[in-house]
């Protein structure tokens, strides 16, 4: 996020887009009711009727994966209108002439042929967002797990850019990260191509750096990314893969590919809280502590660094994970020792100068937001306050591609993946939990009505959604949250996973599969349920 | 049934309605509070129902449960106090045999309601039968009601 | 009037319809009609419907008025039509033994009308007719010929005060809600009526509907509002459809709408029939059920005419206290003012109801004595007993008792006596009625009804109910009379609202003026009234029982024991004390102890 | 500025302010059951009466702006006696539940009826008495406690914009309840446990694991990437209840997760000690495992276990650092690779790619940002 949460509540305007923010992030959902609550207006994007539809003053239905198209027509009329802002542009921007060049197909006429959003609509977003004083985007995986989930954001950078509502209190570009800590591992750099911090592997200098500070030679080569590892084994080439408290047999794409892929390998070790589907396959498996049994931080959404502290004993032998990689590390030769977390803390803080000013007891009571460059820097709430990090900030031009899979004849829906309010990611942890099993006991598949008429299915039937890579059995939830024409399943249920259905398509630069779109075709079964009956 | 709540819903469209103008529809096409109804036209209309039933529980005058054919209403205001209204409840109550907090005969035939006050005193005591006013009730004009409305059915 | 045709009005209040007003009226257009095509007579002869006359124990009344001469009949009903037609109408013959005696004139002669001046009258149903009594005068003077200051002004010096109960004075009300800006107000007429017994706020939307919206207009063109609401409880289903035929006339002549008598100045007011509730009298839960919440009143943080009706400046006021405002703006501040005393100007409209010979609604100056009302409006005690003691103010006002009879009604006085002016509920009790009976009754009422907001009213007034309802079954302790002025006391110093505030009023001023009754009840077990049935035993006089048997057929317990001819006995086991007995007795041979 | 005077105490606040809010300003306390700053007012608990000079009534501090030169008091035997008598009010409508009920020691009413000392109760008689349960999964509703403060469906309104409570019925039976006093089905946030002043609200998890004595440990919801902070209250090794302090940056307010959704880190399904694979990799098949989660069974006796056994950490990492060698040797560094969680700490997942490039020597490490 630019901004931070607290300062959702002062924005004029919430534009957000591919995010169910209300069941996915709740208490960032709060700050939004406040806003509104204020005055704000709200403009929803999002193929799904979400609860914050009820409350917006503009809700457009795009098809999905259109975003670019939508996006660029609504750049379209603001550029049209003259409601850009010249002096922001000229000041903190280049390249803004090929960029504005870039747009001139995109009319909202067009933008309503591929989209299925009325053109007046996007007339009317456009001039609402550009019009107003403080208005934030706020967007999630809807936006990014698509084939184009790159350009995506892109397009949202560049909206932001030529409107010049960035770098201010309550106005910028937020991401709303999907899980605890997916800020703090990525700062941490367990990125393929960036160490700590963000600093490339790829430039000698920094690789030097590290090199001195680790005493050990580092690999220039920026590495695979989860599904290329995941790619790669199932070619043979990848041999061995440490998985440390993730499930990639529920959350990535093709459940299928992803299984034959871990049991190719020769060896594969899982450290986790519990024996998952993915340590079901691996050759060992260590037992670790989970948030409650440990010390150390967590980087919340908001770049916030938060302490985080240890309540309770693991159970048995289970072990914090720093206990078991430091001790791995020794086996293998590496002298890795620390008497504490903070210790640990201290060493990515002398890597990385924006988390240098913070220490513990800074964060004792409440976390400080990175960058923090000294022990006086009272934090950054928001980002670009004084300017760019490259001076000058690029338009990129981006032009529409279509989803990799469309629907046909064969498989005619659009299946979108996601999450719902109660149960949480692969479900290792909620589905553990009774009260939360009783709310949200099994998946469904989310039909709009006049798709299920037309497949002649009833509210509650077992059906079958099968896509070109596998099908499941899940029960039909007919709803008018779906558009016609998608379907939705979330994720986190094993027995009917959406993700024996989505594709390994990626997106070429960030390469984040196309979770958000595929294509799949959906037919009635007779229950089991039912048999007994007759 | 449709028909009926669509009618409600346009009511409550066109004439600025609120939960209240729905609920005495509500009441007036099915002589109580459906919960049904009120389910049906809350996700229609993005009300939560939590709100119908707040207002619904409030009054008397609206009925959760279903009602009997006829309906006596007694007048319990202060001059039909006075006049003694409440000998009259007291037999009628014995009649349909109402025990505890019933206010509905096992046949379905009566249901039997309080009033604070129809605005008729000075004819007390007052009782209402299917909304038909009759002043100067006493017990056995009372009792030829029931049996005459009973003979009917 | 024409004085060639003959004119019958028959009375058409919700009292007088439910007595058979109704079909006295057809009666009426029936002769009318048949006996036209016969004589020719028709063209003479029209019926009106009129509003409420307030002598209602006296139904159906009906006036014909034949060569501007005016008869009232009484107590008429259909069968009694055709010989009036025929000896009075065709034949110009009165017929005396039905005409409404010294009680009507009586109780007409005592009052001053000025709120129901029009009521039956004028026909309720008909702007022409209210606009031929000089209807939408004020209005018209208002809009065209006085600023918005000089209203405010002219309705300050009236004296005019809130007729809902507390008795705000409504010229300074109204410049609060001037005086605050706002991209909108409202005016809000409370037509809720909470007191049972009170029906003067009915009778008024019933036979005059024209008097209230032409008192919102003028409040609306003094405060600046171009919104308003009838708050009418859905119960007076006459009332709601008079007022919505009024405004639909008022509409249709341009005088609701847009650009009022050409002031530029919008006005669009709505009818809002709700359920009744004795808490949505209160004005902030009206204004919350007018938003379609729950009637629960909130802190008033700010005055109502301040932030109101969706946090607005509103004006919320009393239909009886709007109706009033036409008359003073066409007859002059000073007029009105004259008609009261020196803090309240104008009259008052009481609803007399109990054990008087003359029920009724009553319109009186303010500082009129209540015995003067008791006596010579309402004829005194009925069934020649004595005067105990007097209701006022509805269930949460107090009972005050003889000694006071001679102070005069207005706000201040009444409070001094331990009691409200409410909504003008009257009851008089004679020498039968028990006051701890009579308490447990009202609060019986209040504990049922209060919101259930705030702690003292919700569970305190239930509380003293609790107590008063032990006492009335000879199981009062010793000190639960000071417990219930302690507890009284302090629910009308906590509450939220006013209701809290007054509902203990009715035990505390019982407890105040009949203190010795409460004693007996706890202390002897005894009723002296002989009303509180679990401290009474009914037994048989064997010297008086003839054994005709009346009684062990009445007896809805059967328990009463005798073979006929043979003096009787009542099963003190099986006896429900109601009393049946003792009313079927001819022989006074039940005996009460 | 507005300068008034209470208990003897001058203060200048803002014009916008109570008399509660000066009074709080000033470090006095004023017992209230239905206010909080976050909400709107409510005026029903009428604990907060305080006399104002001029004033012939106490007025509610909660709900009165301060006026210039206004002359407050905030405690008087008098106002003690009004206070005290509404408490002893409310008991005479509450069940004589303390010695079960989860809040003791932990409730408003409680407190302040301990500090009214009221044990006698001159006002006994009908209590709101209700035999239904409400079955929902986790918010326990037990409505006799009730003291019908109003926090809970002002925060449901007026914060979670859920609406999924109202107040219903009316007099001494008005009743905070879902619709039609069917079962509470809504977001299951919690807002309205987090606010109740006593045990007519808690959270079902909580029953019988303990009410006093907690250990409080402070720390952040492992959940999605708001960083709500959550207070764990620890008993005996064992989280027994989640809540979140006011003055955090999510303002106390938890969802239905971060609240309730504690029990899985005492699973007994939790993984305890190091597993070695003996059996090959069976033909796993997704759709046919119709083990359920949360079954409660012990970990060795679910499925999935059979084909391991149990080993020491020494073997374990012994065996792992034998592999990677190995792996190491004959492929290449790049033909190992490591992902690490969004679940982990900062510290742990700077570890972890230190492991995979300093000691590994590989940059494949990557973690599940992109799902």
């Amino acid at each position: 996020m630019t901004n931070s949460i607290e300062e959702i509540k002062d924005n004029d305007l919430l534009l957000v887009i591919g995010s169910n923010t209300t069941e996915t992030h709740p208490i960032i959902g709060l700050q939004m009711k406040k806003a509104l609550k204020k005055g704000a207006a709200l403009i929803v994007i999002d193929p799904r009727r979400i609860e914050l539809v009820k409350r917006a003053d503009n809700w457009l239905q795009l098809k999905p994966g259109t975003d670019v198209a939508l996006i660029n027509s609504i750049m379209h009329v603001i550029v049209k209108e003259n409601l850009i802002d010249r002096s922001f542009i000229d000041a903190r921007t280049q390249d803004f002439d090929a960029f504005k060049e870039s747009l001139s197909e995109y009319t909202p006429e067009y933008g309503e042929k591929i989209t299925g959003v009325p053109a007046e609509k996007i007339i009317e977003t456009a001039r609402l967002y550009a019009k107003a004083s403080s208005p934030g985007i706020y967007y999630t995986m809807g936006v990014t797990q698509h084939t184009h989930g790159t350009d995506n954001v892109f397009c949202i950078a560049n909206l932001a850019l030529m409107t010049g509502n960035l770098g201010r209190r309550s106005t910028g570009v937020n991401p709303l990260r999907g899980q605890n800590n997916v800020q703090g591992a990525t700062d941490m750099g367990c990125i393929p191509n960036f160490y700590p911090g963000y600093q490339s592997v790829s430039i000698p200098e920094v690789r030097e750096k590290f090199e001195r500070a680790w005493k050990a030679g580092l690999s220039p080569r920026p590495g695979l990314t989860a599904t290329e590892m995941v790619d790669s084994a199932r070619r043979g080439d990848l041999k061995a893969l440490f998985i440390k408290g993730e499930n990639p047999v529920l959350s990535d794409p093709d459940i299928n590919h992803t299984v034959k892929a871990l049991k190719k390998l020769d060896f594969l070790v899982v450290q986790d809280i519990f024996l998952t589907e993915t340590a079901e396959l691996a050759d060992v498996v260590l037992p670790a502590a989970c948030f409650a049994e440990k010390d150390g931080t967590f980087t919340n959404t908001e770049r916030r660094v938060q302490r985080v502290r240890k309540a309770v004993d693991p159970p048995g032998e289970a072990r914090e994970d720093s206990w078991i990689i430091t001790r791995l590390a020794g086996k293998l030769g590496y002298d890795m020792h620390y008497l504490s977390a903070e210790d640990v803390f201290s060493e990515a803080g002398k890597m990385w100068p924006a988390l240098a000013g913070m220490n513990y007891s800074r964060i004792e009571r409440k976390g400080l937001q990175w960058p923090c460059t000294t022990r006086d820097h009272p934090g950054t709430p928001y980002l670009f306050k004084g300017g760019f990090p490259k001076k000058k900030a690029v338009f990129t031009s981006v032009n529409y591609r279509p989803s990799e899979e469309l629907p046909d004849s064969e498989y005619p829906l659009t299946l979108i993946t996601g999450r719902e309010l109660l149960q949480y990611h692969t479900g290792t942890m909620t589905r553990r939990v009774e009260a939360v099993n009783r709310a949200s006991p099994e998946g469904y598949v989310e039909i709009n009505p006049e798709d299920a008429a037309g497949a002649g299915i009833e509210n509650g039937r077992m059906v079958r959604i099968s896509s070109r890579r596998g099908s499941i059995k899940i029960m039909a939830l007919i709803s008018r949250r779906s558009l016609k024409g998608t379907v939705f399943i979330p994720f986190h249920y094993k027995e009917a996973a959406a993700n024996m259905l989505t594709s390994t398509k990626t997106d070429p630069v960030a390469k984040i599969p196309e979770l958000k779109v595929c294509a799949v075709k959906l037919e009635r079964i007779n229950n089991a349920r039912e048999k007994e009956q007759v | 049934m449709d028909e009926c709540l669509d009618k409600i819903i346009d009511n409550y469209l066109e004439n600025e309605g609120n939960v209240l103008t729905i609920l005495q529809d509500i009441e007036k096409h099915y002589g109580y509070i459906s919960e049904d109804a009120v389910y049906r036209i809350a996700s229609e209309l993005d009300i939560h129902p939590s709100h119908f039933f707040g207002i619904a529980s409030f009054y008397s005058q609206f009925h959760l449960k279903p009602r009997g054919k006829n309906i006596i209403t007694i007048c319990r205001g202060t001059p039909c106090h006075i006049k003694g209204s409440e000998k009259i409840l007291g037999r009628v109550r014995m009649e349909l045999d109402l025990l505890g907090d019933e206010d509905t005969s096992d046949d379905q035939l009566f249901t039997l309601e309080e009033v604070n006050c129809v605005g008729a005193c000075g004819i007390s005591p007052v009782v209402a039968i299917n909304s038909r006013v009759q002043g100067e009730m006493d017990i056995s004009k009372m009792m030829q009601e029931i049996n005459k409305l009973r003979a009917t059915d | 009037m024409d004085d060639k045709k003959a004119v019958v009005k028959v009375c058409a209040g919700t009292g007088s319809v439910s007595a058979g007003g109704g079909e006295v009226l057809r009666a009426f257009e029936n002769l009318s009609r048949s006996s036209g095509i016969k004589t020719g007579f028709n063209n003479r002869c029209m019926t009106q419907k009129v509003g409420c006359r307030g002598f209602c124990s006296r139904d159906v009344l009906v006036d014909v008025i034949l060569k501007g001469e005016k008869t009232t009949y009484e107590g008429i009903k259909p069968d009694m039509v055709p010989r009036i037609f025929e000896e009075h109408i065709i034949h110009g013959r009165p017929i005396r033994e039905w005409m409404a005696g010294d009680e009507h004139k009586r109780f007409h002669s005592g009052q001053t009308k000025v709120v129901l001046s029009h009521c039956g009258e004028i026909d309720p149903e008909e702007l022409d007719a209210y606009a031929a009594a000089g209807g939408y005068g004020s209005a018209r003077k208002a809009y065209t010929l006085m600023n918005p200051e000089e209203i405010i002004e002219e309705i300050k010096r009236s004296n005019l005060r809130g007729r809902g109960g507390a008795g705000f004075p409504a010229g300074h009300k109204w410049e609060f809600a001037r005086k605050t800006r706002s991209d909108k107000k409202y005016v809000v007429c409370n037509g809720n009526e909470s007191d049972p017994g009170a029906f003067a706020d009915r009778c008024i939307m019933e036979g005059d509907p024209h008097s209230i919206i032409e008192g919102m207009m003028i409040c609306a063109r003094a405060i600046g509002a171009d919104k308003g609401y009838i708050y009418v409880r859905d119960s007076y289903a006459l009332a709601v459809q008079r007022l919505r035929r009024a405004l639909k006339q008022c509409y249709e002549q341009g005088l609701l709408g847009k650009n009022i008598f050409g002031s530029g100045q919008d006005l669009d007011i709505r009818l809002y029939p709700a359920p009744g509730a004795f808490i949505s009298g209160e004005a902030t839960a009206l204004l919350k059920v007018i938003e379609g919440k729950r009637a629960m009143p909130v802190p008033r943080m700010h005055r109502t005419a301040e932030k109101g009706l969706w946090n607005r400046p509103t004006i919320v006021n009393n239909a009886e206290t709007l109706a009033n405002v036409p008359g003073i703006m066409s007859r002059g501040a000073e007029w009105f003012a004259g008609l009261g005393t020196e803090t309240s100007g104008g009259t008052k409209v009481f609803s007399m109801t109990g054990k008087v010979n003359n029920t009724g609604l009553v319109e009186i100056p303010l500082g009129t004595t209540l015995r003067e009302v008791i006596y010579d409006i309402g004829g005194g005690i009925s069934n020649g007993r004595n005067f105990k003691a007097v209701q006022l103010g509805g269930p949460t006002g107090g009972c005050i008792p003889e000694s006071f009879l001679d102070h005069q009604i207005d706000y201040e006085s009444l409070a001094l006596a331990g009691t409200i002016m409410g909504s003008g509920g009257m009851v008089v009790f004679d020498q039968h009625t028990c006051m701890v009976d009579t308490s447990k009754f009202f609060l019986e009422i209040t504990q049922a009804e209060s919101c259930g907001k705030c702690t003292p009213c919700r569970i305190g007034i239930r509380r003293m109910y609790e107590i008063l309802d032990r006492i009335t079954k000879g199981k009062g302790r010793l000190w639960d009379i000071e417990l219930l002025e302690e507890l009284g006391a302090h629910i009308r110093t906590t509450s939220l609202c006013g209701f809290g505030m007054t509902a203990p009023n009715p035990v505390l001023s019982t407890i105040r003026h009949f203190r010795d009754e409460y004693a007996v009840h706890i202390k002897d077990k005894k009723c002296p009234a002989m009303v509180c049935k679990d401290l009474l035993s009914f037994s048989c006089i064997p010297e008086n029982c003839t054994g005709c048997g009346m009684c062990k057929m009445v007896c809805p317990a059967d328990a009463v024991r005798g073979i006929r001819k043979k003096p009787h006995k009542i099963d003190q086991q099986l006896c429900i004390k109601c009393g049946s007995c003792f009313d079927a007795c001819k022989f006074g041979a039940i005996h009460i102890q | 500025m507005v300068n008034l005077n209470i208990d003897g105490e001058q203060i200048s606040v803002d014009k916008n302010s109570t008399i509660l809010d000066a009074a709080n300003k000033l470090g006095i306390t004023i017992p209230t059951l239905c206010h909080n700053p976050e909400l709107t007012t409510f005026g029903g608990c009428r604990l907060c009466l305080v006399e104002v000079d001029g004033n012939p009534r106490p007025v509610a501090s909660c709900a009165t702006f301060v006026q210039d030169g206004m002359q407050v008091r905030s405690s008087t035997p008098y106002l003690e006696r009004l206070r005290s008598t509404n408490i002893e009010l409310l008991l005479s409508d509450h069940p004589n539940d303390c010695m079960l009920c989860e809040r003791a020691g932990n409730c408003k009413l409680q407190e302040l009826a301990y500090y009214y000392g009221i044990r006698e109760n001159r006002f006994e008689g009908t209590r709101r008495i209700y035999n239904t349960q409400d079955n929902n999964p986790f918010v326990s509703r037990e409505m006799e406690k009730c003291v019908m403060c109003g926090q809970c469906v002002r925060i449901c309104e007026e914060i979670q914009g859920a609406r999924a409570i109202d107040f219903s019925y009316k007099g001494l039976w008005t009743k905070v309840t879902p619709p039609f006093e069917r079962d509470l089905d809504c977001e299951f946030c919690g807002q309205c446990v987090g606010v109740c002043p006593t045990g007519a609200l808690t959270g079902k998890m909580w029953s019988n694991k303990g009410r006093q004595k907690f250990r409080e440990v402070d720390t952040v919801c492992s959940y999605c990437g708001c960083g709500c902070n959550l207070t764990l209250a620890v008993k005996k090794n064992k989280i027994v209840r989640v809540y979140s302090r006011k003055n955090t940056i999510n303002e106390g307010m938890l969802c239905a997760k971060g609240r309730f959704a504690y029990e899985f880190v005492h699973s007994p399904e939790r993984l305890s000690r190091p597993l070695i694979r003996v059996n090959p990799k069976s033909n796993w098949v997704l759709e046919d495992s119709d083990q359920p989660y949360g079954s409660g069974k012990p970990r060795q006796r679910l499925a999935g276990f059979q084909d391991f056994k149990e080993v020491s950490w020494d073997e374990a990492l012994e065996y792992i650092a034998f592999k990677i060698r190995e792996i190491k040797e004959n492929s290449g560094p790049d033909a190992i690779g490591g992902l690490s969680s969004a679940r982990c700490t900062n510290e742990e997942n700077y570890l972890f790619q230190k492991l995979i490039r300093a000691v590994i020597g590989t940059n494949n490490v990557d973690h599940c940002a992109r799902y």
